[in-house]
């Protein structure tokens, strides 16, 4: 298949952008024109949709298959999230307007200021910022959050605390917001080992960062006795919420004594991953860090306007040029409106309920590290198949997308080797996951009959098993031009 | 109440009789009890109708009858309806991160394209794809540096826009990294004060074309002086302007970042938008964010994959060069297909148009007595002084149905009069004319 | 000017020379210099960004704020937006008519699966894809009829949309039927009136159900008696009203047709929208239009096809039993998408809310002096007595931000104190309420 | 694959269509409601998305695909169109508000009557209908137009004059409308018949019907012989102007000296084929059929207001319930809009342009049987490849679909045997173009050297060689519930 630049035409035009006047160019002095060419393609329209739609048919997507890639919860969207985001209201207004003339734009704050109360309800917690554009960005305001609120208590704290199941942006942005990090194993009963902790602990560690249910899918039976711990040395409780779709309803990270909780919009919230992002790392705090959140914030005055607040001495000042990626709040937004709270808790339920079924389903197949009752996701090891027959985590799932399955997440959580980290999400039907556990299935049995079927898969795709290796050393980014 | 559980009763009950569970409530077992919420007040669901009708309302509550000279960074550009087409794609929008090659070909050609074209129009080597937004993606290039040189100090130009200017400055509240402020003269760009501040303690420098208020510059010079002490140089860069205006890479700087949005994104209030990165050959392995790569597949297929992974948080953990993970890949979508279908010409007419019509407006606001239009080379947006406050006239100006443009002041709290007015291709001569006729009443 | 033939002038000169002619206008000689056109008049070429503005102002220059109880036949029903993802799928909306099956699988099978529903909810045995709209349909039933028993009188009550009962009258102005349309008793359907007037002569029998004013009928005694003397009995139905309304099978119908813009269509100023038909099955060879059927491939695949072709233009050419070509597909496949999202459960409520909502109405304009309401059976149009002509009471009734309705005198010049009030599921409680204030106002 | 009733799910929700009150029903008497079920499926939207967005991708389509379908134009439709067909202010605008409300509908109005005028600049002709759904419902128009005509002339005409190289629905049309037809052959000139034609007229013939260009895709030299003669007789001339994308700015039916002229905007105009339609047959007339054009119109005041006019006592009457496909004329408007004068002129040269390269570099390997230049399409026939190695068109056609193009339309015309009927249109690149040549040439020396290779095509789609036989005989025309 050709790249877009090999169908280029010298002269050919896509878009027409209008008629430029004879000399325009005259009204930019020589000294500042840009001499080189801008290297992009000619092609006309119909060259442009052909190659992209046709790139689009090279995907696999939650639209067209089952996605079960554990911790990034790849639920159904529902169509009408776009919809309502492309509304000309929306869609067409500039951010600024909200520092020139609010009362022109009540709708966007309006909207901002009810979904930050629904998330702050949602969370148990006090106080909102929509601006994080992600889960990390999320997490690195909330580290910045834990600086400035030691900071005010005249502490300079060094350490954060995060466990070793943790997703890699917890350490990375722990590292990122200036701290060195204490990372903790799990214990067998997969959760961070709590008399480690306890060691770990003191009053040099400046917060916690617990991902709730964790990453192996578990809720940690002793958060009491971890957030006791961290009291005492006034440590900052974090909750990585990227897993919050397991528990909607049933707990808030507010009522168990978090501090913060960073929440993966494109996650729990239904907003379509686009290949990669954009996503919403909303970050909601307790009292005691409402003075710090990142500036501007949306408020209402008492004549029911909305408007942005500045005076916020103590904040850490803004994360995000505007609001965060308000298209994705907006998305959100009308999620929530439609499920309601009744709607919250079912998804919940459906979620754990889709990930223990596939957990018990499969576990004569596949090793269970742990074996408990699960939340969102379940993670199995293919540990049993790499000695028996040498077929590994990764052939595994080279032999599910043969069968028209994305994979799971592989290979993380890192303290599972060989991890296979399951997350069904609520919206797929029971048909859906029996096909998907008879596909498992299928393979574990492959695997020990003819495990070279399952190394050598897939066989209906564009490409299969590219060299990874080759890439990074010969490195080659861009295209031949 | 719209619903997305495709469970029946039955299913519920056939699922939990099969995994030997009484009822989904004991699933919940290990949340002690005491910790179930003491409240989880929402309004009720609703359904799709009714949700719809709702924010339809909310939409309708923002303005959308403006005529919009409002600029600052992010500006109201033409958007081909065939960028929707394929961003609205299922198979592009609702998959993930491209982890499995064999299933996400379409997402790593596309960004692969899209970081040859960012590559090309800015004049460097390589491109990553993506960061979250300008802002966010100068305070990368700002750590990439740093962790080349390991020094601490930062030389930042104050024309470089303020909202990323102050969104730096939160990212380093906990580490020791010093902003360093330069002022401008008036509203232009001070070069020599800048190049005072360079030494052998200097990190970076950072500057942006045009600046702030419009000023366009040539740092061709500054920077090489800044090389000869070992500064990396940080050219902050509006991408529209690059159809005529000289690149990054012909200044050589050695990182360009820029906000993306005027790349096919809607201004939807302030995002999603896209952080873009292109940087020279030598920077490659330390830039920050997801680089496809090609390479052959096991029967010698070209194929796409995310490669240089080594740098990133899920391998690298707290060593990874940044915490990115999700990042705008949809908007990079969006953008190379807009960049596509405007092509070399296409994007060279689109920036011609821009001054063509800014300058216009200069002329048309030149013959309002009282109004000053600021000297110096523009692109797409310039400054002027008015004879009243700018915040005044901006708010007279919304009634005759104008968004007047942003007054400076905002920003810069000692420029009181200044008001710094951006005019894209999307802006008619006439519309132009209605504005400096609404622009003479207020005034008058 | 926007261009999309991608020839530069390079392609032009190369292909001109490999088929060795000098030059374009030589290509064109077969046209008489004589005929060359006199005059070709039309503005110049302009952009899309330029195009887009124009019709932003003209689409502007329509009310969109108007809370609508239009009904008239074509209803402001509520479309899930997922109606618009799949029938915006270029591979569906660029494709033509599935000729090659090996190439069009998707849109034969998305017909085949229309044709189940459109028959599955007029409870008869097959469905044709599709017609024009609701009132060419019924012509093509009226030959259907025609056809079969060679017979040229035709019974149409007065009660059917008078906007078919047009188009049928036009059609049959160069052939030898005869419609013959029987009064109504005030706006109810006079059954035994139209049975008088049934005999050995007569083709076919229309009635519709609801009737243009609302009243719902069971027409399953009269279509029992027309049989008996070898008439065609032809129900037109309205499809959401088939969620809790006797269906045309369960009243013995032999054709059913519709007009299918309320399941999923825009009102779109007229169309397009979706004729629909379905018929018992002695009358499936008689059909006009696409059928798609299932058989196998050479390898005994489930396969589907266009067939029964012989019955159509390009096979038949003068002896086909009707010239339709080009239909409204896309539009059946947004219908086949829209009850496949409703299911029955949807499809059902939808028609009860509907009722409810129209009684409710009703109930509030019951307690208004100087209202009434039309007694009799309706589903979500009704028909109200007012105490002014209905016309004025409307124009008032803009002013507050209502489409108050159909004025009978439209369409039935004595009426002219009736307005036929149509209310559909996106109407609220709160618009409802909203109107009866209204009106009270308009009417003290 | 499954049908979406194989999905059903007994309970299972798709949109919840809004809380009904309870006893809603009993609003409805018992004697009419519903007893039988209404047959529909039970699935989950997320089903939905997937059963017909994965439909979608066993389509070809022009946007997918080189779609060289004769007669059809299946040009390149800009996206453009369709973001403004789906405008707020004219899709959600009800047709009878310009019965009750002008004032309130002036941009749809306006858009429809300037189009109108547009589209008789076009055509050289007095007036325009945009009543007609489709190019066969504006035959059936014209037909009618012809005999209101004769009527109020006094006459009633009997016979309508097709040449048999005509579309099937001209003469089911004029059937339809009440006439005889006769057909006459077309000459070695690939026209029809002009000596058979003076034979066969006479004064019982209300109508001539001629698709200019034809077909063959020839434009008829003799045409002025042609209309004098039909004159003669007081024969109303009308033009299928299927095929008008030829001759845009060449010249025009007006000109020429037709009376009626129907064009198919969604093959000129650029509007989506839509896997069948909708489509809009525009028809225009000359000065002597204004007054019988169907009601009602859309006129404009001296005030410069618009507003529909039912006051033509001649008319036919409405041939549609309000004004034709509304959404498609929106499309054509905004791509007349676009290209202008100039753009429209270029569209007619490069589709020609296209259409004689394919001929011309075709003609050595396939029958040409009228080597004419050609205007928009070249019809070949596979006459020699059927003697010489019983490859037929069909097998053409699949060989065709293997190899990743839309096979061109074939067995039309029916005056060629084995047609191959080609029209590339104007928004094809030469490089796709020759990627067709190549594919055809190999067809052409595959035939030869291995004809079983092209029998047995295509092997790469989801089915092939259905048995259409069995369908129609077997007759199994919806799914088993
Ligand atoms: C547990 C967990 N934490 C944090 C993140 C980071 O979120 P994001 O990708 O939105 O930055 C993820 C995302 O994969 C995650 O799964
Ligand atoms: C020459 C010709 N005439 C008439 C028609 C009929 O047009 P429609 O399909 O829009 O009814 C066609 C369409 O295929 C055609 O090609």
């Amino acid at each position: 298949m050709k790249h877009i630049f090999e169908l280029s035409v010298p002269g050919r035009i896509g878009v027409d952008a209008g008629g430029v006047s004879a000399g325009a160019d005259a009204l930019l002095d020589e000294r500042f024109r840009r001499q080189s060419d801008s290297r992009l393609p000619e092609v006309s329209e119909l060259d442009v949709m052909r190659h992209y739609i046709r790139l689009s048919q090279l995907n696999f997507s939650v639209d067209t298959h089952f996605y079960p890639l554990g911790s990034c919860t790849m639920k159904y969207n529902p169509k009408v999230n776009e919809a309502m985001s492309a509304l000309p209201g929306f869609a067409d207004t500039h951010p600024l307007m909200a520092y020139i003339g609010e009362e022109h734009v009540q709708g966007c704050l309006e909207l901002i200021y009810n979904l930050s109360s629904m998330l702050a309800e949602i969370t148990g917690m006090k106080d909102v910022t929509t601006q994080p554009y992600a889960g990390a960005h999320g997490e690195l305001t909330g580290i910045l959050l834990m600086a400035a609120y030691h900071k005010s208590r005249g502490n300079k704290k060094k350490f954060v605390i995060v466990p070793d199941e943790a997703h890699g942006t917890n350490p990375a942005s722990a590292a990122m917001g200036g701290y060195t990090v204490i990372s903790i194993p799990v214990d067998k009963e997969g959760g961070m080992d709590v008399d480690l902790f306890r060691e770990k602990m003191n009053d040099e560690v400046a917060g916690v960062m617990l991902t709730l249910p964790n990453t192996l899918g578990l809720f940690h039976r002793r958060i009491c006795d971890i957030v006791e711990i961290a009291r005492k040395h006034d440590a900052i409780l974090y909750n990585d919420g990227a897993n919050l779709n397991a528990i909607l309803g049933k707990v808030r990270p507010g009522d168990i004594g978090f501090d913060i909780v960073h929440m993966n919009l494109h996650k729990t919230f239904s907003t379509p991953h686009g290949g990669g992002g954009p996503g919403a790392g909303v970050v909601a705090v307790s009292e005691k860090l409402v003075d710090f959140l990142p500036s501007p914030s949306v408020v209402k005055t008492p004549q029911g306007l909305y408007k942005i607040d500045f005076n916020h001495d103590k904040s850490i000042g803004p994360m995000a040029s505007f609001f965060g990626n308000f298209g994705v709040l907006v998305r959100a937004a009308v999620y929530i409106m439609m499920l309601g709270r009744e709607g919250l808790i079912d998804v919940s339920e459906k979620a754990v309920l889709n990930a223990n079924y596939i957990r018990v389903k499969l576990k004569e197949y596949y090793d269970l590290p742990i074996d408990r009752t699960c939340m969102h996701e379940c993670v199995f090891s293919a540990r049993r198949q790499v000695q028996k027959n040498g077929v590994h985590a990764i052939d595994i799932a080279k032999a599910l997308i043969e069968r028209g399955f994305h994979p799971p997440t592989i290979y993380f959580p890192l303290v599972v080797d060989e991890a296979i980290m399951i997350e069904p999400t609520e919206t797929e039907s029971k048909e859906t996951i029996d096909g998907f556990i008879e596909a498992m299935i299928e393979i574990a049995k492959l695997s020990e009959t003819d495990p070279e079927r399952i190394k050598n898969a897939p066989n209906n795709t564009p490409v299969s098993r590219p060299d990874e290796t080759r890439a990074a050393r010969e490195l080659k980014l861009t295209c031949n031009l | 109440m719209a619903r997305f559980t495709p469970h029946t009763d039955r299913d519920v009950r056939q699922m939990l009789d099969d995994i030997g569970v009484e009822s989904v409530d004991k699933l919940f077992t290990d949340i002690p009890k005491n910790l179930r919420p003491e409240s989880f007040d929402l309004p009720a669901g609703k359904s799709e109708n009714e949700t719809v009708s709702i924010f339809n309302d909310l939409a309708r509550r923002n303005r959308t009858d403006l005529v919009s000279f409002l600029g600052g960074g992010y500006y109201d550009h033409f958007i081909p309806a065939a960028v929707d087409t394929v961003s609205s794609r299922s198979e592009f929008f609702t998959a993930y991160t491209p982890y499995q090659p064999e299933a996400s070909q379409g997402t790593l050609r596309a960004i692969f394209e899209y970081q040859t074209m960012i590559a090309g129009i800015a004049g460097l080597d390589y491109a990553n794809a993506s960061l979250y937004d300008g802002g966010t993606a100068l305070y990368e290039a700002i750590a990439m540096a740093v962790r080349t040189n390991n020094r601490k100090k930062v030389i930042v130009d104050a024309g470089v826009n303020p909202l990323f200017k102050r969104i730096i400055r939160t990212y380093v509240i906990n580490i020791d990294v010093d902003i360093i402020e330069v002022d401008l003269k008036e509203i232009y760009t001070d070069t020599d004060r800048l190049e005072a501040h360079l030494d052998e303690n200097t990190a970076a420098l950072v500057v942006q074309n045009p600046n702030f208020f419009g000023i366009v510059n040539d740092f061709g010079e500054l920077f090489e002086k800044a090389h000869t002490s070992g500064i990396v140089n940080i050219l902050v860069f509006y991408p529209i302007s690059l159809g005529i205006i000289k690149t990054p890479g012909e200044m050589k700087a050695d990182i360009a970042v820029g906000e993306g949005q005027s790349l096919g994104m809607p201004l939807s209030f302030g995002g999603p938008y896209l952080g873009l990165m292109a940087v020279e050959k030598k920077f490659v392995r330390k830039m920050p964010g997801r680089i496809v790569g090609e390479t052959v597949d096991r029967d010698g297929r070209q194929s796409f994959v995310l490669t240089l992974q080594a740098r990133e948080q899920h391998i690298r953990r707290e060593k990874a060069t940044s915490n990115i993970c999700s990042n705008q890949a949809l908007c990079a979508l969006r953008a190379v297909v807009y960049l596509s279908l405007m092509g070399k010409e296409g994007f060279r007419n689109t920036a011609l148009l821009c001054l063509e019509r800014a300058e216009y407006m200069k002329a048309q606001l030149k013959k309002i007595k009282g109004v000053r239009v600021m000297d110096g080379q523009t692109f797409n947006e310039f400054t002027a002084v008015l004879p009243l406050p700018a915040g005044d006239f901006v708010d007279r100006m919304f009634a005759g149905g104008f968004a007047a443009g942003l007054p400076a002041s905002v920003f810069y709290k000692d420029k009181d009069s200044h008001l710094i007015i951006g005019v894209t291709e999307k802006r008619s001569i006439k519309e132009i004319d209605d504005y400096a006729a609404a622009a003479r009443k207020v005034l008058s």
